[in-house]
Formats: structure tokens, C-alpha cells, sequence
């Protein structure tokens, strides 16, 4: 893969956030880390409206029965290559609502999730540095997901296959 | 709020009330729930604020409560119907404002109001929601069985 | 047509300067609208986050592409690069260094009337070709809107040219040398260009056919990728092209009011002029999206049907009468 | 209105100032059906709303709710009475205090507790701070829904500092985990008064330049003048609640009308307005968060000293108690029945946007497609809450009842050819 690619997809986050049956405190913080003080947009990251523009997936909440379909479609909807994060603790892993009835045991269940951000909510702060740890920016490297969730689509993987 | 108005309703349509701290409760027969509904709202307009339609679980039988509110208390009306056979006249045509409510009750306790549209399907529950599992907020429901039903695990 | 014209029309002071400029454009409305929010924008992509509509860019042609199943695939592929071509095929007429552009004819205006229609009737049909949902309303309202501000949009293109008697952009340029601008000539007709221009290229307060609040990302919602990628840059695209637009028959173009005579460096010169006018107006769209809220289309409509339009063949007359 | 359009249970309360829209002709083809959500970027949560649409004017609206359902009731009955107020700060992240509030307090009810008055005093504080964050939140994301970033970002910047006081105090900027059964967790932190002085003058000033700019802003107003229109008597029957009632001139407010912590003590003015639209919902709010601001500072100079909590028992004596409060989208209602013992037996919440949806749903018709995010934010939805436990459809014409397939199909009826 050149080296344009690989810059402009570190440097060019579009975001496209889901809420699978979320308490709306994570989907609060995610747009608060759009807001002046936080501002995404320093780093490339941009809100699109469809999962179609979308390179990342913001995944909060628990995903119950009813949002699960919903979420893997919007998962099948976006281009290669995707990212997914899970961002909060319901999303980790159903949080405080662990046995509910309509509840499952998080998003990595139902989608391959690359990143995960704990916090009930995370701090904007912490989304952000998520954000940046996903695409390599932060000084730790690059996120390489998990083999056993599933199959994941981060930029070097895909460098493998070519 | 006279407490005279309470004893209106139980005068009219019969019943005990009990004193509950910040609220009276009238207990009634089913059958007169919608006598007791019609006379609040056409003889005590100032009740007509519904704040919710409670349902839960005694055991035997399932007790239905319609809180209405108005100043410093609560009026509740409550009445239970037997599990086997629970049927209750809805009073959404008078009270509109408890369409929601009673489907809500409907869904998760299993209790039919006759003449409410929302419950004549499933309303409330996911669509996953297995048919032959109990209402989830009956004491016999099992959310870790529910849970392997809807293939959540 | 010789090498040069060729070099000419692709590179300098052709396609790629004005695909460049396109970029530096959407960086700097991206940055005045964070400035004008509170908010800082792209910081990280190049210095000052200048190269962040070029990051966008090639992220997104190096993405996958999807072809929704029930869309008109050669409109859907092939459409964007159409879409792309009209406002590209309009700068060349538009004067850069010199006063004459590189492509001048008699009827240039025509070709620019012919130009913004024909990239209206292309995201329409980029739109249908998609058939989403979304893209079915957003083409509606795009087709509604098209309808009421381009009457407006071509009286307020007529009335320079009426002014200088000239249909021709290098003519119109010309003819407001020694700063003789028109828009000191037809305020009226420059104030419902800059309206309508924000109606042409769908920014608030008339973004109605991509509001994303209301119909998602409307008629691109299906697009990804490459083509994508081909109709964002033909935003840009189009945003500079308009403003330099308004500056050649407005602000005049390359002609400035001082230094218009000096022998060594003059290209320079126009340049700067031409730079200067378009991002000036360029800043004034900015400030204009960023300060107000979406309209609804039947209030948009009403504006320009009983307001720009009136307006614009009251300046229209006034022209006429004045020459 | 058609046939079909008066057998849904709404339709009787539609105001007579809408337009009319003629419904007979419609045949509710799938392309009028236009889905709304589940996952919209005008919804931050996932909602479906089917709008049956007659070029860009809603004929009809059906919402599909229960998306956020996740059996919260069912599961305060396997956790402890200390366990849930945590469990019921989740069920939303904007008036999660709230919650709490409303549920400790019916505890208290049942255990016949006196709470500390510096308790009720800093809980009457958070309370208020939580309300003038939801409506700053609320006031931003109607920029944001009417396509006026630069609105949003101006008041979410705000709002930063109302969080900041609130993670002063509580710890925790969205889920704050202060309440506790008897009182407050912690005692406020020391040297807060001028902070809280100093940022509530700054809000104060702030709110006072939006107000007048969300009445002057040309492009604001015409967008919200007239739209979500609802009155009195409509109100009256479908018993919504907060600001939206208000809205409507009813002046009907918990906080004065059952005062609850130290609302007896610290009486707030209730705010109306006579208009009920969405223009008149964004000056009300405006000057609630004026009338917290307010509240604030008085209680903050009233507050006695003293302890703030007491210490609490594990279990909870039988019985059973109803109790609402003001939540920041209006009256957050409570019912629990304790069996006497570490476990509640039935807790039953009904959140302000439960009671409001119907209204709101009212409210759509005759309005268009770009109305649909205003409207909808004029009640301030907050599916979290509602979603706790229900769902609702209202919809009973089989042949149009397609439950959630539109959107699906449109994700399923893709494919993907690979071009790279």
C-alpha cells in the first residue's frame, strides 16, 4: 500500500455513530468531543451521515434483540476497510444492565469490534485518545485487533492480503 | 385537594380506601374501574393529569393501579385481576392519555384491556421475545432462560 | 491547439490549479467555520491541517466501492466523473493571469448558464440513478430548489453582461478595467448572485437536498469511495468556481484598480488580484453558511420566487435604462 | 383525515391550525413510506419512525419505539435496593440524576426518613445544574437539527462548564452516582461557592444572549414559528409533561405543586408560555436554565451546614410508595412496592418522554419531512428513558404494517462489488 493511502487514512477519520440501546450518556460524550472544547475535528474526524462515507464505526450501548440486526447491517453497509469501535461499558460488555432479559454480552458478540473504550460514559478525552490509538497515532502504536473476534479489516491487515 | 373527593369515588362506585403517606388508595372490584375512571374525570376535572398506570405482580393475582395526580397527592385507583383469566375494561376512549400505559401493562404482565387498540399485538416487547415464555415481569419469568431463548448469549 | 494551450488548460492556470484551489478552499471554509464555532479544525493533516481535503480525498479513492443492487449502475459509476467534468469545463473560460482566459468566445455566458444547469441535472441524476430513499426526497427538493433560484441566478449572471455589453467573461473583465467594477454598477444583481451561488452549491441556509439532520446525507447517501471521493472535490470544485465567478463579473476579475500597467511581473499581478477577490468572496459565503440556519424548501422557494426574483429583473431594468 | 387516519388511536387530537393534508388517495405505498431512524443522524438514539409521507407533508406518523429496551425493571428486582439507584442512573445519561433522586426518595418515603436539610439543599443544586445542562443540550441540538452548527457549538462550549461544576461536585460528569438512600454521598467540596457564583453568572449571561438570539435569528425563526403546534386543551387530554406542557400555558410544574428535597424552602417561579410551538419551547427553556440559575444561588446562599447523609439500613421495611419529581423534560414518576427485605419487588418507572410521545406523535402530522427533527426535539425525547420498558406502534392497517422491514430491506438490498 503507498504511502499516500496509509497517511491520508490515519489523517482522515469519518465517524459514523450507533446507538444500540444506549443510555445516551456515550452518545452525549462522542458529540461533546465534536464541541469546541474537545474538537474531533483537529484530528481528520468528521460525523458523515451515512455508513456508506464511513471508515469507523462508534458503536455505544448494549445491543440488545431489537438493535443487533439493525447494527450488522449498517455493519455490511460500509466500505472495506472498516473499523469498529465499542465505545462504553455497555458496549464492552452489557455494563450494569448484565442480565437483562433483552440484553446481550456486548457488541463484540455481534459485529468484530477493533477498539474498545471503557467508561460509563468515557470521557471525550478518552474517546479522542481512542480514536488516535486506533489509527496508530499515539505513541503506543497501532491497535492490531484480536484474532479470535473475528475477522478485522485494519489498514496493515489489509496491506497483508495485497 | 378535600379528601372528600375520594369518598365521592368510593360513595359512587364502592371500595376501601387505605391512607398510603402521600397517597390514598382506593381499592375496587374490576368491573367497576371504568365507573371510577368516568366519575373522576367528568365530576373532578382537576384529577385528570394520569401520571402512569402501574402493574405488578401479587402472587396470585395481578394488581393494576391508575395514579393520577393533583397538588401534594397522589389518587390511586387500583384493582387486580386473577392471573389465569386477566381481562380488564381499558378506559383509553375516556382517558387517552393511557393508551401507552395499559399496553405496557399489557406486554409485561400479560393482562388484556378490551377496547385498547394498542394491545392487540405485541407492542412493547422485542420482536425476538419468545412467545411461550411468561410476560417478563411475572414472578414465574426467568430472564436467564428468556435470555437463551432470544439467543443472546 | 498547441502544447502550450493544452499545459494551459490541464495544469496552470487550468484544471489542476483550480482542483488545487479547490482543496485549499474547503480547508479554508472547514477552518473559518471551526474559528467562527470556537473550535480550532484540522490541525494535524500538513501544517495547519491544510492537507486535510487532500487526506479526505485519497482516503476515500482508496476505499472499497459498494453499487447498491436496485441502482442504474452506469449513471452510479460513470456519473461522477461527468458530474465532476462541468464545473471543471467552466474554469477555463474564467480569467486567471491576463485578461483574457484561456478559452474565450463570444458566448461564454451561455456556456456557464449551460454549465450550472447541467451540474444541477447531474446530481439529480446521480441521485435517481442510486435510488435510496433518502436520495429520491433529497432529488426533489434539489429539482424544487433548482427551479426557484435559477431564474434569479441567471437574471443576476445577465446584468454584468448587459452592462458591459458582452457575453463574453474576458469581455466582461475587460470592460471593468481602471476599476470599473460592476459591482458599484449592479449591487443588487452581485447580492443575488452570492444568494443564489449558496442555493447552487447546497450550503446553509439552503443545504435542504443534503441536510443531513433530515434526510441523512441525501442524494450521496449510497455513493462511497471513488465516486465519492469525484463528487466532494466537484463541491470544492464548484465552490471556487462560483467565486470566481462573481469576482470575474462582479469584482473584476484579474483587472485590479492600481498596478494595472506595470511592465515585469504583471501576470503575477493578476494573479494575486484574481487570488484576492475570490477568497474574499469566498470568505463571505463562509461567514453567510456559518451564521444561519437552514430554511425549509417551500420558504426557499418563496424567497427567490418573491423576492430574488423581482430583485434581480428590477437590477436587470435598471441596467438596461442606465446604458 | 382519512379513514384510516381516525381509526389510530391519535388522530381525534389533531390541532385544527395544521394543514389539512388529504389522505384519501393514499395507498401507503412503500414509496411513501419514508423510515426515520432507526439509526438517523437527526436521532442520536435508535427510533423508527415510519412517516407516511404525500410528496414532502406527513400524512401519517408511526413510530416503532423499543429499540432501547433492555428489561430494566425486571432486573431491579434481582438487584439490591443500594444497587439499583446505580442500575436507574443508566436508564438515562442526560437526567440521571433524576432518577436517582426520584427513587431514593421513594425509599425514603417508605423508611419514614428525615434527610439532613444540607442534603436536601445539595440536592436541590445538582438537580438544577442537571436541568441547565439538559436544556443548554436540548437548546444546541435544535441548532443542530435545524442546520445551525455554529448555535450548537456555541452552547455546547457552555455547557462544558455547567459539566465542569457538576464533576466538581459529584465526581462524574453524565452518571453522576451521588444520590445515596438518607442523603448525598459527599459533603460539597470546599470553596465551591465562588466557582458556582462565578459560572452561573457566566450562564446566565450566556443564556440571556441566546434567548434573544433564537427569537432574532431570521432563519431560526421561521423554522420553529408555528411548528409542533399544540394547545391547551389537546394538552389537557393527552396529559404530557414538563416544558411541553408548558409550553401550552398550563402551569403545572412538581416542584411547586409537590415540592420534594428543599423546593419548599427554595420556590421556584414556574415559567409559561401561551404559544405551543417550538420557537415558544426554546425561550421557555431558556428561561427555566435562567430560573435554575437562580435557584442555585439561592440555595447556595441559604445552605445550612450539618450533616449530609444518615446511615441507612440494608433493607427496606414493607411497603409501598409512589413519587415523581421534576425531571429536566418533566415529571419523572416512581412507584415502588417493597416486600420488606434487600430487594424491591416492583419498581415502576414512567419517564417524561413515555408521557410525551404521544403528543409529540400528534404533533407530526400536516407538518413536512424537514419539520420532522424539530418537531420531534420539541419534546425533548430521551428514548433511553422511555425504552426502559416499552414499545408502542400505532398502527393497527395490517397491509401497512411493515414493522422495521423498510430499513432493513434497504441494507439487505445491497450488494458489494469489489472494485479496488
Amino acid at each position: 500500500m503507498s504511502y499516500l493511502t496509509r497517511w491520508s487514512r490515519k489523517r482522515s477519520i469519518w465517524v459514523f455513530p450507533v446507538n444500540a440501546a444506549s443510555c445516551n450518556g456515550c452518545d452525549i460524550e462522542i458529540l461533546a468531543s465534536l464541541t469546541p472544547r474537545y474538537d474531533a475535528e483537529r484530528l481528520g474526524v468528521e460525523v458523515v451521515a451515512s455508513p456508506r462515507h464511513a471508515d469507523v464505526l462508534l458503536v455505544t450501548g448494549t445491543a440488545n434483540s431489537m438493535t443487533r440486526g439493525i447494527l450488522k447491517k449498517i455493519y455490511e453497509q460500509m466500505p472495506e476497510p472498516r473499523l469498529v469501535v465499542a465505545v462504553g461499558a455497555c458496549a464492552l460488555g452489557a455494563g450494569v444492565m448484565r442480565g437483562c432479559y433483552n440484553v446481550g454480552h456486548g457488541v463484540d458478540k455481534v459485529i468484530p469490534v477493533n477498539l474498545f473504550i471503557p467508561g460509563c460514559p468515557p470521557r471525550p478525552e478518552a474517546i479522542l485518545f481512542g480514536i488516535l490509538k486506533l489509527v496508530g497515532e499515539h505513541p503506543r502504536g497501532q491497535v492490531v485487533a484480536k484474532e479470535q473476534i473475528g475477522k478485522v479489516s485494519t489498514t496493515e491487515h489489509e496491506e497483508g492480503e495485497k | 385537594m378535600e379528601e372528600g373527593n375520594l369518598d365521592d369515588v368510593a360513595a359512587r362506585v364502592g371500595g376501601q380506601i387505605s391512607q398510603n403517606r402521600n397517597s390514598r388508595v382506593l381499592t375496587i372490584e374490576p368491573g367497576k374501574l371504568r365507573d371510577a375512571c368516568k366519575f373522576l374525570i367528568d365530576e373532578m376535572p382537576d384529577f385528570y393529569h394520569l401520571s402512569t398506570v402501574t402493574g405488578f405482580d401479587e402472587g396470585k393475582t395481578i394488581g393494576v393501579i391508575y395514579h393520577f395526580w393533583k397538588g401534594k397527592e397522589f389518587l390511586s385507583i387500583k384493582t387486580s385481576v386473577p392471573k389465569e383469566n386477566a381481562i380488564l375494561n381499558s378506559v383509553s376512549d375516556i382517558l387517552p392519555a393511557s393508551i401507552l400505559y395499559e399496553a405496557e401493562v399489557k406486554d409485561l404482565l400479560g393482562v388484556e384491556f378490551k377496547g385498547n387498540r394498542m394491545t392487540l399485538q405485541r407492542l412493547i416487547l422485542p420482536d425476538a421475545y419468545p412467545p411461550e415464555a411468561p410476560p417478563p415481569l411475572r414472578k414465574e419469568a426467568d430472564p436467564e432462560k428468556i435470555r437463551k431463548m432470544m439467543e443472546l448469549e | 491547439m498547441d502544447a502550450l494551450e493544452v499545459v494551459e488548460i490541464l495544469v496552470f492556470p487550468g484544471l489542476t490549479f483550480f482542483v488545487w484551489l479547490a482543496f485549499v478552499f474547503e480547508w479554508l471554509d472547514r477552518k473559518t467555520t471551526a474559528r467562527m464555532q470556537g473550535r480550532i479544525g484540522p490541525m494535524l493533516a500538513g501544517p495547519r491541517g491544510i492537507l486535510q481535503p487532500v487526506a479526505d480525498f485519497f482516503k476515500l479513492t482508496s476505499k472499497e466501492e459498494i453499487v447498491p443492487q436496485f441502482s442504474d449502475k452506469l449513471v452510479f459509476e460513470w456519473g461522477p466523473p461527468f458530474f465532476f467534468a462541468a464545473p471543471a469545463i467552466g474554469t477555463i473560460f474564467i480569467p486567471v493571469v491576463g485578461l483574457n482566459a484561456i478559452v474565450s468566445s463570444p458566448y461564454d455566458l451561455l456556456f456557464i448558464l449551460f454549465v450550472l444547469a447541467f451540474s444541477t441535472l447531474m446530481a439529480g441524476m446521480l441521485g435517481y440513478a442510486s435510488a435510496g430513499r433518502f436520495s429520491t426526497i433529497s432529488i426533489g427538493r434539489l429539482v424544487l430548489q433548482y427551479a426557484s433560484f435559477e431564474i434569479p441566478l441567471l437574471l443576476a449572471i445577465v446584468s454584468p453582461a448587459v452592462a458591459a455589453g458582452n457575453l463574453s467573461i474576458s469581455g466582461i473583465v475587460q470592460a471593468q478595467s481602471n476599476f470599473h467594477w460592476f459591482v458599484f454598477v449592479v449591487p443588487i444583481g452581485f447580492a443575488v448572485f452570492i444568494v443564489s451561488s449558496l442555493a447552487e452549491l447546497e450550503k446553509p441556509p439552503f443545504d435542504i437536498p443534503d441536510a443531513k439532520t433530515e434526510i441523512a446525507a441525501g442524494w450521496m447517501t449510497e455513493f462511497s469511495a471513488r465516486p465519492l471521493a469525484y463528487v466532494k472535490l466537484t463541491e470544492s470544485l464548484s465552490y471556487v468556481f462560483l467565486s470566481a465567478l462573481a469576482a470575474s463579473l462582479f469584482l473584476g476579475g484579474t483587472a485590479g484598480p492600481v498596478l494595472t500597467n506595470v511592465t515585469i511581473l504583471q501576470d503575477g499581478i493578476y494573479l494575486a488580484y484574481f487570488l484576492i477577490k475570490v477568497f474574499a468572496i469566498g470568505f463571505a459565503i463562509f461567514a453567510i453558511k456559518t451564521a444561519l440556519a437552514r430554511v425549509r424548501i417551500n420558504q426557499a422557494a418563496n424567497l427567490f420566487w418573491t423576492v430574488l426574483t423581482p430583485l434581480s429583473l428590477l437590477q436587470l431594468g435598471i441596467v438596461i435604462l442606465l446604458r | 383525515m382519512s379513514d384510516k387516519g381516525n381509526n389510530s388511536p391519535i388522530s381525534g387530537e389533531e390541532g385544527s391550525a395544521k394543514r389539512e393534508v388529504s389522505a384519501g388517495l393514499m395507498q401507503y405505498s412503500p414509496e411513501n413510506l419514508m423510515p426515520f431512524g432507526p439509526v438517523h443522524p437527526a436521532l442520536h438514539e435508535p427510533e423508527y419512525f415510519k412517516l407516511i409521507l404525500e410528496g414532502e407533508v406527513i400524512v401519517d406518523a408511526i413510530p416503532r419505539i423499543g429499540f432501547v429496551h433492555r428489561g430494566i425493571e425486571r432486573a431491579a428486582q434481582d438487584r439490591t435496593w443500594i444497587k439499583n439507584i446505580y442500575l436507574f442512573e443508566r436508564i438515562c445519561g442526560i437526567c440521571s440524576f433524576a432518577h436517582s433522586l426520584s427513587y431514593v426518595q421513594a425509599i425514603e418515603g417508605i423508611l419514614q426518613f428525615e434527610v439532613p436539610k444540607r442534603a436536601r439543599y445539595i440536592r436541590v443544586i445538582v438537580a438544577e445544574l442537571e436541568r441547565i445542562h439538559s436544556h443548554m443540550l436540548w437548546l444546541g441540538l435544535v441548532g443542530y437539527w435545524t442546520g445551525f452548527d455554529t448555535l450548537f457549538m456555541w452552547i455546547w462550549k457552555d455547557r462544558e462548564h455547567v459539566l465542569d461544576l457538576i464533576e466538581a461536585i459529584t465526581g462524574n460528569r453524565v452518571h453522576k452516582s451521588y444520590n445515596t438512600i438518607s442523603g448525598v454521598r459527599k459533603d460539597l467540596p470546599e470553596n465551591i461557592s465562588e466557582p458556582i457564583k462565578r459560572e452561573m453568572a457566566y450562564i446566565q449571561d450566556r443564556i440571556r444572549y441566546y434567548r434573544d438570539l433564537v427569537s432574532r435569528e431570521e432563519t431560526l425563526v421561521v423554522r420553529t414559528r408555528g411548528i409542533g403546534k399544540i394547545d391547551a386543551e389537546t394538552a389537557r387530554k393527552l396529559c404530557p409533561v414538563g416544558p411541553l406542557l408548558r409550553s401550552t400555558g398550563i402551569a403545572r410544574d412538581v416542584r411547586t405543586e409537590d415540592p420534594y428535597a428543599a423546593y419548599d424552602e427554595i420556590v421556584p417561579e414556574v415559567k409559561t408560555s401561551s404559544q405551543g410551538d417550538v420557537a415558544s419551547l426554546l425561550t421557555l427553556r431558556a428561561d427555566e436554565v435562567l430560573e435554575s440559575c437562580r435557584l442555585i444561588l439561592l440555595a447556595l446562599e441559604k445552605m445550612p451546614s450539618g450533616p449530609t447523609k444518615l446511615t441507612a439500613p440494608r433493607s427496606v421495611p414493607k411497603g409501598e410508595n409512589a413519587f415523581h419529581v421534576e425531571a429536566p423534560r418533566g415529571e419523572l414518576f416512581y412507584y415502588i412496592r417493597s416486600p420488606g427485605g434487600i430487594t424491591p419487588e416492583r419498581v415502576k418507572i414512567r419517564t417524561p418522554t413515555m408521557a410525551n410521545v404521544l403528543t409529540a406523535t400528534s404533533m407530526l402530522k400536516g407538518y413536512t419531512l424537514a419539520d420532522v427533527p424539530v418537531v420531534l426535539t420539541g419534546m425533548d425525547p430521551c428514548f433511553g428513558c422511555m425504552d426502559r420498558i416499552s414499545v408502542f406502534e400505532v398502527d393497527k392497517e395490517k397491509q401497512w404494517s411493515v414493522r422495521g422491514e423498510d430499513l432493513r430491506q434497504y441494507g439487505i438490498s445491497h450488494y458489494k462489488t469489489k472494485k479496488l
